[in-house]
């Protein structure tokens, strides 16, 4: 049986992949960004999880707006990187775990879930952008140490789902994951955010202290999360801000009982770089973590 | 009106990209997708007028482009995520971008930032 | 307040088409499905509603395996006549009905039907073969009488959405149209059917006795198809025949007190052409019926 | 298992398209599903090697193909939805490509027709 056992929420602005390819290690302007890093990839080496459940959002790269998804799950063996204007970035192609995945796919949908599928096509920084920072041996290695099962969620172009949609859909995909009769390690990658905005004269907001209320309640108290409106995302964090209703996902695929055990936040400029770690009791007696 | 999004107009200086942002401006946000193609990129690069006229731009969507006018791009409809593909091509950055947005200069924008090396 | 007057369930299969396309009106072998959709065209020439929210399915042509919806709602003002491999069938293009279309994107989305949208996609005869039969003057005419809202539903690649939920997302576009506040007059079309099975050695499989009951059903009784699953639609009317669960969209639309006022029955050679028109109650005191 | 589907692979003869059949022949599926496109039209009739080539067709895929054998197309993993418009750019009928996967022959299927005329 498949099981989850932890998650985390991360920011995905391409800024932390460039930071990455560029060595910014020990760049005073950086060594905030990849020391929060350091404790969730460690628990991943630790850990070792078989797949990674990715809530994460294209940014008009894979998908056009001519024909846009609500949620949309790769079921494909590979993903390739997607070129996004300056040729593909070099980091491994990703992999994924098309037994699950179709299970997935299945389950979700008898469950009233209306999701899109999508094979083989490139994906970009919404993925590849907090993956380096997550297994950061990867590009040396030439291969990422896990698989991944994509799914997309429309953030850009409303009516984009409403966060207790998204909770909800984390919660089918934690059944989803359950009732998977193969034994694997899942943890569950919710992206996006923080506060920023990307459009009009307002581009340039920030806001740390509801980031802060943000951080505290997603594991507190998801409920006064759901309930909040589009609208009240937007002017609490931003327009674009908007898109941490992608953590509420990886939140509804957790155990109430799950515990945030590590936390990193950073604004040096326009989006707030924020990661969490989230552990679920079950994980200390998992089969790998001896 | 979508329940969801009620008040959001009150934001000032926000352009929520919506289905009606994005009929009005799919021509554009087509040739701004685009330029994932190299083929596409080196069109542009190498004649943009004849790049505007395959993709069938009109007057105005060419000259905003022309003019890298960020902002009047955003206000007309173009979604931040293809114009950042332009950015990149014309080698401006995001906080270039987002400069030009509030009408500010880069380094009117930069002062206003926690660590306005980090980009 | 936009509201529903009636409903129809009718096939889709292209012979549909290419029959009306060549003329055949008079021919013996077709005579029976030309005089079956006579009444319908009358109803709608009497009745000119204004837009028909058309739940139809895609066959490979508008979207392919690479990325494939479960429900997709076109949003835009115009769609082409997709090219199907052998140029493009002489009708006239689609047109959308913007307004209506985005509100109910917005609707349904808020009401947890994950669609996904589309714009200016050419579309294929899960749409145009009916058309020519319940608006046979537009060929002529240059243009259709009415806007189309066509809604896409993943028939083809499993797994493909339950009976039930396509009966809900048909209530849910009840919902949705009615808190239009334009004043509209408003008829759903489901699409497909009735038996038919083209893969296999089991090609060729149809099944009148139950065509005959699910006919029955669909006004009578449509939770007792709801309950049904996708495996007892392919035994009981053929895999390809399972389509039939667009026609419980349409039914999902109607209100309970909507009445069959005709059906008609023709199978020819491989796949059973029905059609089946539903009034409501209060369709007689609409607007234009005076 | 989906319960939806489960009893399903007691039809004898049916090959339902699912997740799996679809990533199997993505390839091939692409390959039918692009004459909706009338230069690969064009080059399929001209030239069905190059065609098979350009779309990277495994030497099975094109010995189906090229043999227009409907049976083994449908096993293998085709879209009965893709393979229409081979049949139809091929001038097969779905009648005909019907009575090929059932193992009879067109005159045969069609004796068990109401309407033998009606194609
Ligand atoms: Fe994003
Ligand atoms: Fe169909």
């Amino acid at each position: 049986m498949a099981q989850i056992i932890g998650g985390i929420g991360t920011s995905h602005v391409p800024t932390i992949g460039v930071a990455f390819d560029r060595k910014k290690n020990d760049d005073p302007d950086w060594i905030p960004l990849f020391k929060g890093y350091e404790r969730v990839a460690e628990w991943l080496a630790q850990k070792r999880p078989d797949v990674l459940v990715f809530f994460y959002n294209d940014h008009a790269t894979t998908f056009f707006f001519d024909h846009y998804p609500t949620f949309a799950l790769g079921v494909s063996a590979q993903f390739p990187t997607a070129d996004e204007g300056m040729g593909v970035r070099p980091v491994p192609p990703i992999k994924g775990h098309p037994g699950l995945a179709r299970h997935m796919a299945h389950a979700l949908v008898n469950d009233e879930f209306d999701i899109s599928v999508f094979q083989e096509l490139p994906i970009d920084h919404g993925c590849n952008s907090p993956l380096t920072m997550l297994w950061p041996d990867a590009v040396r290695a030439g291969a990422w140490p896990g698989a991944l099962v994509p799914i997309e969620v429309n953030v850009l172009q409303h009516p984009v789902p409403t966060p207790l949609r998204c909770y909800k859909l984390g919660q089918a995909v934690r059944r989803a994951v359950e009732s998977y009769p193969e034994e694997l390690e899942v943890v569950v990658v919710g992206t996006g955010g923080l506060s920023h905005q990307m459009n009009g004269e307002r581009a340039g907001f920030n806001n740390t202290e509801w980031d802060m209320k943000f951080l505290d309640l997603i594991e507190r108290d998801p409920h006064a999360l759901t309930s909040m409106r589009l609208a009240d995302y937007a002017r609490l964090g931003g327009t674009e801000g908007a898109e941490v209703i992608m953590w509420l996902a990886m939140r509804g695929a957790l155990s109430d009982a799950a515990k945030k055990i590590h936390q990193s936040y950073y604004l040096p400029m326009t989006t707030a770089m924020a990661v969490a770690l989230f552990e679920e009791p079950a994980a200390g007696t998992a089969r790998k973590a001896a | 009106m979508n329940p969801q999004l009620e008040g959001i107009e009150s934001l000032s200086g926000t352009y929520l990209f919506d289905l009606e942002r994005s009929a009005k401006a799919l021509r554009l946000n087509r040739f701004l997708h685009d330029f994932i193609h190299p083929e596409k990129r080196e069109l542009f690069k190498q004649n943009p007028e004849a790049a505007f006229e395959a993709a069938g731009l009109s007057e105005e969507e060419r000259e905003m482009v022309r003019n890298l006018d960020w902002r009047a791009l955003i206000r007309y409809g173009a979604s931040f995520f293809t114009l950042e593909k332009l950015g990149r091509l014309s080698g401006v950055s995001n906080p270039a971008m987002v400069a030009h947005m509030r009408g500010e200069t880069l380094e009117e924008f930069l002062k206003t930032r926690n660590v306005p090396g980090a980009r």
